[in-house]
């Protein structure tokens, strides 16, 4: 039922200071909400400060939008969303102990986050090229509001920083494909593969509020 | 000595002291009710109470008495919001200004404060202002955050550097009350103080006559000696050789200085002049470039006394 | 026996409704962005507003599909991750909220708080240029 | 040995350095969080009395303006990020939350040693900052004049963002287990009081202190980018850099002080052998505090140039804080009431902190009156407050536990003798440091003064004399505690009589994984019995 080198994998432990294994499931996963709470927290403050700013300099955010390529964005939220969906297969397909669909997956998801970053390469080569720089670096042209740099320099802190997250969610894929070498999933446990998917899911949440900040709305 | 002056608050100077008073006074009293009525408890309750044998428990467990409980909910609840409405009531008084207030403009600097009357022109360094006249002070700042608080007039603002803060007083009495900088601006933070100079309106007019022209009846030099002083030079630079934030004035005329990041420069009139205007373009070898611009501070007859009066030091 | 697994057993009909209703609500998100909405005649309604409210909708349903299904929320047994997931929306909320109180209100009593002075500070004087002082 | 490896004492499973950096065990982890929390304290401490010192007269002694500057900037990064907010968390909570609620270990034994690697790394990037230059920007790194890109500042940026990191993982380690891995029997309202504290303090951690670690990136891509967010001479709002700050540090204060009162909670109780009174009215007003705690951070920026109406909203609901803390007091003080109290040296703490948490209380109401504050905002008043609640409850509290788990931590007992001199020696010390500051406060003495006004001195002279007490007294209680490790192990398995897990049920020092077998609750933590009359 499942790949060739099934007969060779581990079968999971619970660990010394759970009682069983949901107990165990149960913890991760609320330590992993609580992670993402605070995750939440962070973006959504700086989300709140970019308001702020949309609200004290509302010309820079829509001559700075103007200088964004809202199909790039678009095409990135297709990227992040159709990653999100094979990570969630990833994570089904675990269930069933189909450990060749599961690696397919989490290389398809890894393929597409990495799509998403040759994409945001393009983009901010774009911006150095134009000189659409944070603060004194910014040298573009044909800006009349004089707080057009303000807007680049929140646009690459906020894109930066969600970059920065997708990186690490590449990490924890690559990571789920280590221990997809190691240990057996099934529907008993999956977690690793549930825990990156729920991180994953986070980067597409945050996406889905700074695209129509930064590209459609300003 | 002052009479208004008590234990706990300065001298009352303006109309905003009486409310702020009553507020403090009435406050202290309902929390030393409190703070006796715990303590008394506390002690009373260790002293009786004290376990007297090794094994000895309690007499009495007694988990909760919801009437107690809603009480002391209810009460403390009842009292701060009486509390927030007078809080309330008094600081939007402070914070409009009467129409008929008279506006100076305030200026933060490290570390210093200058006060311009934009009707008369005037610049100074202290706030002179007469008494039983609505003041509004419209504050800005050069370089980082200060804040302009004066006790007796129980008033205080931020000072913010890319915009204006205000504060309005009206002061009730004749005097000279100490003005603080509150809010940690760097190295002389706790020396960035002036005065308010609370003067009658006869004074006052007295005062705007002569401070139109403050050169008048003196040398170059002389007119330097208290410009060093008014426009806050004395915070960083010295004139007995001792050094400072920034190089000392004795001696230095017709030197020849090391210069941050290469080259010499002689100081003569150009440079003084420059370096007023653009500190940070020349600066003395082993200083830091933190002295803030004085373009559109200084006059060019300031200037001219200010480097007078930097030659006279030998 | 099925009691003690952990976790909901993911559908894969769901997961593919999700992907597909996700991409059309992006469309929809986009469409509104580019409809051309501010120029009707109707000028009882700040129709900038109503764009932003319309697009900030879309992200939150998106927002609420990401969290109910791909995160499980909408699976668990007991509500405690959901309640952490809601709890931390309200204090974004109180946080923006708050700081509009603040902004949007500088100035209604002072109307010189409102100003913003345009210069250059002489804290970052590394730049050089913090000579051009101009009030 | 035939012994199973779980069944010994903690301290002798195994032995050498390599043991305890490697460990997992919640409870050695929380020693060594003691151990560093020590040793940070007692460096923040030098600093405060050496720039008190310094205080003595208004004109120069022995320090220039920018070491005062860097001195007290430096005594309140230590304090705040490596001393008040992970220590009673850190260092207790750690220790003690799972021998409470009958756990095994802390959800994520490796998370928690995670956590303590980050202090290290966050302390070690604050020591860094130490010889980068003169970090002077006050703890609260205020824009935009923590932008001159002084790397002393930079770095105690760095140093504090890597902190926070660590204090979430702690508050969701915390959280985790307080919910999921609870002994049978321990229901909700079993729970000792120091847990409920405990949770409270995790869910601001985990909630704020995430704003705190986006503030410093923003203040260092600023630092180094100038993107203008922060700085108006670029078209930024030095007031945003403040409502981020605070929206943090306002709830760090609960998280400061909600573990105080748990331990307060404890202490009260174990040594009346009385039944806490009003045991839900307690907890909840810690669950209380938190969400109020999320809604005020305005207050401390009344004179800082937000909007009136912002100003009258933070002030009406900054009000309400005092309802939580109020029953609290009024609770505990009820508590001894019938008792039969025994005045050893922890609960000498525990009344140290009913009597300066009712100053600091009461203080702290009177900064929320509008008009008032405008008065006293950024004054002595305001330094000598929060030291009544940090200070004189928190790290009170953090003694008086110490003491209390100390038998429990290593199986010896200390001297009471001197553990009750130094105790009173630093109520006597505390009191006389900070309350002549509140006097000084009102009479518009401000903060952060390298030089003052004359009139003043005499409250300084009083204030310097008193931290020399102050410290007497700590070192004595330091020195008590060290010299009981030299002496037999003959801590009895519950010394105080207390009735909470980790005394009545878990060995005196706990074996590795706590508890022989898993403990069944069958009673609440404070039922203690009464005298037959």
């Amino acid at each position: 039922m499942s790949t060739a080198t099934a007969g060779s994998l581990q079968e999971h432990e619970v660990a010394h200071h759970f009682e069983d294994l949901e107990q165990e499931f149960e913890s991760h996963r609320f330590g992993m909400w609580l992670f993402m709470a605070s995750e939440i927290m962070m973006f959504g403050a700086l989300l709140t400060g970019g308001l702020f700013l949309l609200y004290l300099h509302p010309d820079a955010f829509a001559q700075g939008r103007a200088h964004l390529d809202w199909r790039l964005g678009a095409l990135n939220t297709f990227f992040l969303l159709t990653s999100g969906f094979t990570m969630a297969r990833a994570a089904a397909f675990a269930q069933k102990a189909e450990q060749g669909k599961v690696r397919t997956n989490l290389l398809l998801s890894l393929a597409l986050a990495a799509g998403f970053l040759v994409v945001k390469c393009i983009e901010y080569k774009a911006k150095f090229h134009h000189g659409l720089l944070p603060g004194n670096a910014f040298h573009g042209a044909g800006f009349t509001s004089p707080h057009a740099h303000i807007f680049f320099g929140y646009y690459f802190v906020t894109t930066g920083l969600h970059a920065l997250h997708v990186l690490v969610g590449m990490g924890l894929m690559i990571w789920c494909l280590k221990v997809s070498n190691r240990v057996r999933f099934t529907r008993a446990y999956y977690t690793p593969v549930e825990m990156a998917g729920i991180y994953w899911a986070l980067v597409d949440l945050v996406w889905i509020f700074l695209f129509p900040l930064l590209y459609l709305v300003g | 000595m002052d009479t208004t002056k008590s234990f706990w608050l300065p001298e009352k100077a303006s109309t905003f002291a009486d409310a702020v008073d009553f507020g403090f006074n009435l406050y202290y009293w309902i929390s030393v009710f409190f703070f006796v009525l715990i303590v008394f408890l506390m002690a009373w309750f260790v002293v009786r109470y004290i376990r007297r044998r090794p094994d000895q428990l309690a007499s009495a467990q007694i988990t909760h008495n919801t009437l107690l409980e809603t009480t002391w909910t209810a009460i403390p609840l009842l009292i701060v919001m009486g509390l927030f409405v007078l809080g309330m009531k008094g600081y939007w008084n402070m914070r409009v200004a009467p129409s008929n207030a008279m506006q100076i403009d305030v200026t933060g600097r490290k570390w210093a404060w200058s006060f311009d009357y934009p009707k008369e022109g005037i610049s100074n360094d202290t706030l002179v202002v007469p008494v039983h006249q609505p003041i509004r002070l419209r504050m800005t700042s050069v370089d980082v955050i200060h804040s302009f608080f004066i006790p007796a007039f129980r008033t205080k603002a931020d000072v913010i550097p890319g915009r204006y803060h205000s504060l309005w007083f009206e002061a009730t009495k004749t005097g000279v009350f100490q003005v603080f900088c509150t809010q940690y601006c760097g190295t002389n933070h706790s020396y960035m103080w002036t005065a308010v100079k609370v003067v009658t309106a006869e004074e006052y007019a007295a005062w705007l006559e002569a401070a139109s022209d403050p050169s008048k009846g003196k040398t170059p030099e002389e007119f330097g000696e208290i410009l060093y002083s008014k426009k806050g030079c004395v915070a960083c630079h010295s004139v007995d050789g001792s050094v400072g934030i920034g190089p000392t004035w004795k001696g230095i005329w017709g030197t020849e200085v090391p210069l941050e990041g290469g080259g010499e420069a002689i100081v003569n009139e150009a440079y003084a002049k420059q370096s007023m205007m653009e500190p940070a373009s020349q600066v003395v070898k082993g200083f830091q470039p933190i002295m803030p611009p004085f373009q559109g501070v200084l006059s060019d007859k300031e200037v001219d006394a200010l480097t007078a009066y930097i030659r006279s030091l030998k | 026996m099925d009691m003690e697994l952990p976790g909901h057993t993911y559908s894969f009909k769901v997961l593919g409704q999700v992907y597909v209703s996700l991409i059309v609500l992006s469309a929809l998100m986009v469409g509104f962005a580019m409809l051309p909405m501010e120029k009707l005649p109707i000028d009882w309604l700040d129709l900038h507003l109503v764009k932003r409210l319309l697009i900030l909708g879309v992200a939150v349903a998106m927002a609420g599909i990401v969290a109910g299904f791909l995160m499980g929320l909408k699976y668990e047994k007991s509500k405690l991750n959901a309640v952490v997931f809601l709890t931390n929306f309200a204090f974004l909320l109180i946080f923006l909220l708050f700081v509009l109180a603040d902004i949007s209100f500088r100035g209604a009593m002072d109307p010189s708080f409102t100003k913003q002075l345009n210069w250059k500070s002489p804290v970052n004087a590394e730049e050089g240029s913090s000579g051009e002082a101009s009030h | 040995m035939t012994a199973h490896a779980e069944n010994i004492n903690y301290l002798k499973t195994t032995r050498g350095l390599k043991s305890w950096l490697t460990t997992v065990d919640h409870k050695r982890i929380g020693l060594m969080y003691l151990a560093s929390i020590l040793v940070f304290f007692i460096t923040g401490g030098l600093y405060a009395m050496l720039f008190r010192l310094e205080l003595w007269s208004p004109e120069k002694n022995f320090l220039t303006p920018d070491q005062y500057n860097n001195f007290f900037t430096l005594h309140g990064v230590i304090m705040v990020f490596l001393v008040v907010v992970p220590g009673i968390p850190g260092a207790l909570g750690n220790f003690v939350l799972p021998l409470q609620i009958g756990a095994k270990d802390l959800a994520f034994p490796k998370l928690n040693l995670t956590s303590l690697y980050l202090y290290w790394i966050g302390a070690a990037l604050a020591i860094i900052s130490l010889f980068a230059g003169h970090a002077d920007s006050g703890w609260t790194f205020y824009a935009p004049y923590s932008l001159s890109k002084n790397p002393a500042v930079l770095w105690m940026l760095t140093a504090a963002f890597i902190l926070g990191f660590s204090s979430i993982l702690t508050g969701l380690n915390f959280i985790v287990t307080i919910h999921k891995m609870r002994a049978p029997g321990m229901t909700w309202f079993r729970m000792p009081l120091f847990i409920w504290a405990l949770y409270a303090t995790a869910i601001m951690q985990v909630f704020a202190t995430p704003v705190l670690g986006i503030t410093l990136i923003l203040l260092l891509v600023e630092n180094f980018f100038h993107i203008g967010i922060f700085d108006p001479a670029l078209g930024g709002d030095p007031i945003l850099m403040q409502h981020f700050f605070w929206f943090y540090s306002h709830p760090a204060v609960y998280i400061i002080v909600v573990p105080g009162f748990g331990i307060a909670s404890e202490l009260i109780s174990a040594f009346s052998k009385r039944e806490i009174f009003g045991y839900k009215f307690i907890a909840y007003s810690s669950v209380a505090i938190t969400i109020i705690g999320f809604l005020v951070w305005g207050h401390h920026m009344f004179v800082a140039g937000q909007s009136e109406v912002a100003d009258t909203i933070f002030s009406f609901l900054t009000f309400f804080t005092a309802i939580p803390s109020a029953i609290k007091v009024f609770n505990w003080t009820t508590t001894l009431y019938k008792g039969s109290i025994s005045l050893q040296t922890p609960m000498l703490y525990g009344l140290q902190i009913l009597f300066n948490f009712t100053i600091g209380g009461l203080t702290g109401i009177i900064l929320a009156i509008l008009s008032v504050d405008i008065h006293l905002h950024d004054t002595y008043f305001v330094v000598s407050h929060f030291h009544y609640v940090a200070m004189g409850t928190t790290m009170i509290a953090f003694i008086g536990g110490v003491h209390y788990w100390w038998p429990k931590m290593t199986g010896k007992m200390f001297n009471e003798f001197w553990g009750r001199l130094a105790s009173i020696l630093v109520f006597i010390g505390f009191n006389t440091t900070f309350f002549v500051q509140l006097i000084m406060g009102s009479q518009g003495s401000p903060r952060r003064y390298y030089h003052y006004l004359k009139e003043f001195q005499i409250y300084h002279q009083i204030s310097t004399t008193g931290i020399l007490i102050l410290a007497t007294g700590l070192f004595m209680a330091l020195i008590n505690l060290l010299l009981s490790l030299r002496g037999p192990s003959n801590a009895p398995q519950n010394p105080w009589g207390a009735r909470t897990l980790e005394w009545e049920v878990a060995e005196t020092p706990p074996v590795l994984f706590n508890f022989k077998e898993t403990p069944v609750v069958t009673h609440g933590p404070y039922e203690f019995a009464t005298e037959k009359s």
